[in-house]
């Protein structure tokens, strides 16, 4: 029977102002799928959902790397390695790994880019076609894991609002100059949604696939509550319907997807 | 220890634990963290006759030993219901409570009426006091001649045991809770929520997509407390007792307070097996204090038996 | 930045924050440890025509992110406050903000006719919500037309500000607030203590003295803040709010739920200083979230603001 | 201006079963008078009274011996040597000096006895008169403090519920024989409530003076709230009148105080 358990962090990396990563001593949460996440135990009335940043089975060895944003991330932010977390998980519906031979385009934004980067490190000897990577940020210091991506070989193309790195502005044109290269390209996004808004605006009405990794606030993290909904298709008379972000999701095919609900 | 509680109508509990509706789904969502067979009973998230969208998210929000929510009873319609979790229902050993909830004193009849014939459900719990939804639900709550037409309406399509699940956000939940008694209510349970509001700072507007939510959790368990006393001062049948509710003592609080069972919410989201826990701390916690079964605590603290 | 708050009838404060009545005695206590020139108010503690005895002990019980308490409105009447507490309040540089209770309407008025010819008296908080009095407050708090009494009454005696206090323990407050500002208000305070409960385990019996008592502290505040936010959305007189505030972001969240200033009382027990933090930090804060003054956020979460 | 401030514990002592002695480095808390308590901060939403179990003015050392009974106590219990405690005092009224030549009964009952011994502390020098101490606790376990009694020359009776030290039973016989030796004698007295009602019995109506230290629930300690009231006299037709443990007391004479309160 599934429940909620201690696992050790091994190791802790500060690898961006207020980010840190956590690797986590778990063969259970090892085996996740990328675009799945954890639910943490914090001092709150609420476990926090964190997606991973790499899963390594061999060594059952799983990461969470997150932005100080409040009460919860903060505590999770002084945890030191040797100490324990209370996590459920793994959680929800991650990515479908990438056809074969299909372009694989990959879009990580801002915190978005961990399990964009769990998914290439999973699944990258299994594309034979080119893979392309676009990773967005405020400024260079937020665009975290870029050595990651260039550790696995990939270079990606770089974007920060202010230009302080790469690319002055968004992942957008990258994206846009990808598809129009390879039509049929499988799309995987995670990042603000505004970022998956517009991703699947561009990338919508293809054969390939537009995944997309979703956030919301979650109760139980577990389908019971239905606190975590998102609008989806269809759109009925009274507007959209709501589906789970924590089973029916995180990860969503961009076509169920509503981003300009009422 | 004896921890079974015998409620009117023949229904009968293992322990008084119950999972409180809206917190553990129809069942099957927590069955692999839960083993639902240890528990009193469950009673399923808020059922209609027909299919409610709920409200626009954000849906939860975390305050100090607190949570808003603001779901608005979205669920599929009894239908899907029967259907769809009824067969799962089936494979488990404990007391189905069947939370039911409409717009109209006729959509409470109708899924009364379609329920009752479910041998499964050993209960049904009117909940005529969410927060959340604008129309009939909330003054149903508020007003103790709806809260009468509503339980009569549902008192003459079922045999089953019923209770009322009153609203605190009323001057007097007790005299709601007489008029359903009054209607054939063989049980009153209390509380729901606490209606609150949280601002999200950055986007300059109320934090949930309802804008007002229901206040649940430990912040609310002493109004809970209170309430719970005060029905059970006043009233002649069981009181189901919850809000808050997060230890066995905190258990033993609401037996002492009057309640003959309680239900457990909130904080299943954080320690999902904590129900269980509660059931195996109860009876050294009974002993440490005293009482030699779950019944010997019911409303000790009560002023009649005080006096006494 | 701009922090200073005007209130009709000429009442000016400082800043936003008041000391809340019942919490800070009636000044010279908390002498020692707040600067109280540095306030924007202070609310004193409930002052009755004649002494009140209040309840027996224990008065004060500790809950999730809460505080029960019981004191009954313990008060030693108008005329010691007038003799004692007035020279003190005399060397002080702040708004002081006289809490008035009575049994009757007529109490209510008597001890507002003496107070209104003391000139350190800078207005009228009338505290008709106060859940731990049997007699006369609490149905005064949950009833329009003795809220309309009461105030009328009040308004006849004097021509200082008048601000009512409004209990959470009614289904609709602003019922109250606006029958209060019909008969002449000049403000709506909110919120009073929730009432509530707890039990001693070891005595078998409700924790406090006084069985049932009034919750504060943070695990109010969402009830407060939803409270406020009706108000504010219904009524055309400023409101002051209140209900487990401990920092300045929780200033902000009642000021734009359309509080026009605010007052803070349980967390003083905690952190005597903690309210000129408050004020230290509430520049930063309101200048994080883009305002330029106290007056810019007050509302801005309101429907009305939100649509426009 | 006061305030509440940060002391350091400079060394914790295990005294008993769930009992500690967490000894402060402040010269301020350190002038405190015995009988006196300081507020001390805890992570729930009241501070906790806690008297001083000895003062040591000339190297500015205060004590605090408390015992577990709930959740505040339970994590001072856990504080270690080196840790800040935020405290607000000396707060009340302690005990008033004991007149030179009378002689001087002191009764401490469980974990009443600290305040007792810093008033022997403080005062034993200055009295000329016999001194008698009388200790009472639960089982010999619970007899704290009593080497401390003895490290200051005075050979404390002692008294166990169960008789496992001592007398078997509790303080009131030895109290009854020395206030028939020395009628004119002066008590100081600091335990259960129901102890402090039988010696406010046993030795009222005499010329020497009866104090007796209090303990009630309390919210700001300061005189502010009203929560700490204790029934006292007159008592009027309503009943009595409340007087506040953290102001007028905790330190009452016998005769103001009314135990058999409705
Ligand atoms: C499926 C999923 C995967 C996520 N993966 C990551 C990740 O890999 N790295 C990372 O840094 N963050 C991630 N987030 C966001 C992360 O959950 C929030 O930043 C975090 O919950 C904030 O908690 P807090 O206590 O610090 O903030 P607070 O604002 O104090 O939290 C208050 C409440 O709001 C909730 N909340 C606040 N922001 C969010 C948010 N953006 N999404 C969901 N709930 C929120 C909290 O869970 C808590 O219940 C993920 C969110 C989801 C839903
Ligand atoms: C003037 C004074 C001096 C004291 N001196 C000592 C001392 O030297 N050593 C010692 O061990 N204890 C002393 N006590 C008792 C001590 O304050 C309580 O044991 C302590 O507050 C319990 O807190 P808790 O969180 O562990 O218990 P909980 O039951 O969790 O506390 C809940 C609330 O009740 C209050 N409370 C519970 N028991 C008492 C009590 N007996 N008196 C007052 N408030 C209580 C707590 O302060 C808290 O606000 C003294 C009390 C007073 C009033
Ligand atoms: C997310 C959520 C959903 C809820 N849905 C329902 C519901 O559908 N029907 C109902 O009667 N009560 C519902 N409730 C109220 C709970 O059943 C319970 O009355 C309340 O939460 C207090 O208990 P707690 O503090 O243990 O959570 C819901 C509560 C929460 C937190
Ligand atoms: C110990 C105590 C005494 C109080 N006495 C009064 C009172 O005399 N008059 C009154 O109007 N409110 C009284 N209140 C209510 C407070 O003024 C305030 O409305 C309430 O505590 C909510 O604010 P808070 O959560 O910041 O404490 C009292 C509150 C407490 C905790
Ligand atoms: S968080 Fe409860 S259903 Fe998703
Ligand atoms: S604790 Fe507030 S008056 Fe004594």
């Amino acid at each position: 029977m599934a429940h909620a358990f201690e696992v050790p962090i091994i190791e802790r990396r500060d690898v961006a102002p207020a980010h840190v990563e956590l690797m986590l001593k778990s063969v259970r949460l090892s085996q996740a799928q990328p675009g799945q996440f954890c639910h943490v135990l914090t001092p709150g009335m609420l476990r926090r959902p964190i997606s991973f940043s790499r899963l390594d089975p061999k060594r059952g060895l799983a990461g969470l790397l997150l932005q100080v944003v409040g009460s919860g991330t903060a505590w999770l932010y002084e945890r030191k390695a040797g100490q324990n977390l209370d996590v459920m998980g793994p959680l929800g519906r991650g990515f479908s790994p990438p056809e074969a031979h299909r372009p694989w385009i990959l879009v990580g934004g801002g915190v978005g880019i961990p399990p964009i980067f769990a998914a290439l490190e999973a699944w990258q000897n299994r594309v034979t076609a080119p893979i392309h990577v676009v990773l967005g940020a405020r400024t260079a210091d937020y665009l975290i894991m870029r050595r990651d991506f260039q550790s696995l070989g990939t270079n990606p193309v770089l974007t920060t609002d202010d230009g302080s790195l790469g690319q002055r502005g968004n992942v957008l044109p990258a994206l846009d100059q990808w598809l129009g290269q390879f039509p049929g390209a499988e799309v995987m996004a995670c990042g603000p949604t505004p970022m998956l808004a517009a991703v699947q605006k561009t990338a919508r009405g293809r054969a390939g696939r537009v995944q997309l990794a979703l956030e919301q606030r979650m109760g139980c993290g577990i389908g019971a509550c239905l606190a975590c909904v998102v609008p989806a298709e269809p759109l009925g008379p009274e507007g959209p319907r709501y589906r789970r972000v924590c089973t029916d999701g995180p990860v969503f095919l961009g076509e169920e997807l509503v981003f300009d609900a009422p | 220890m004896r921890l079974d509680v015998t409620l009117p109508r023949g229904l009968q509990l293992k322990n008084p634990i119950m999972a409180a509706s809206g917190t553990f789904g129809f069942g099957p969502e927590y069955a692999a963290y839960v083993d639902i067979n240890q528990l009193g009973g469950v009673s399923v998230k808020g059922i209609s006759p027909d299919p409610w969208r709920g409200n626009p998210p954000p849906r939860v929000w975390e305050t100090a030993e607190g949570l808003l929510n603001s779901i608005g009873l979205q669920n599929p319609g009894m239908e899907v219901f029967l259907a769809e979790d009824i067969p799962f229902l089936n494979t488990v050993d404990t007391a189905v409570v069947a939370n039911i909830i409409g717009h109209t004193t006729d959509e409470y009849r109708r899924v009364a009426e379609r329920l009752s014939k479910e041998p499964r459900i050993d209960a049904f719990e009117i909940n005529i006091s969410c927060p959340n939804i604008k129309e009939g639900g909330i003054q149903f709550g508020h007003d103790p001649d709806q809260a009468f037409r509503v339980t009569r309406a549902v008192r003459e399509v079922t045999e089953k045991p019923i209770m009322v699940k009153v609203s605190p956000n009323t001057g007097e939940p007790w005299v709601i809770a007489e008029a359903a008694v009054q209607a054939g209510a063989d049980m009153i349970s209390a509380i729901n929520t606490l209606v609150g509001m949280a601002m999200d700072l950055n986007a300059r507007r109320p934090a949930l997509g309802g804008v007002t939510g229901g206040l649940s959790g430990p912040a609310i368990k002493p109004v809970a407390l209170r309430i719970v006393y005060e029905l059970a001062s006043r009233l002649s049948v069981p009181v189901i007792g919850m809000g808050g509710i997060s230890s066995a003592e905190d258990v033993l609080e609401f037996l002492m307070a009057g309640a003959s069972a309680v239900m457990v919410g909130t904080v299943t989201f954080q320690h999902p097996e904590r129900m269980l826990t509660i059931i195996d701390d109860l009876p050294r916690v009974l002993e440490t204090y005293g009482f030699s079964s779950v019944e010997s605590a019911v409303g000790v603290a009560l002023p009649q038996r005080r006096e006494a």
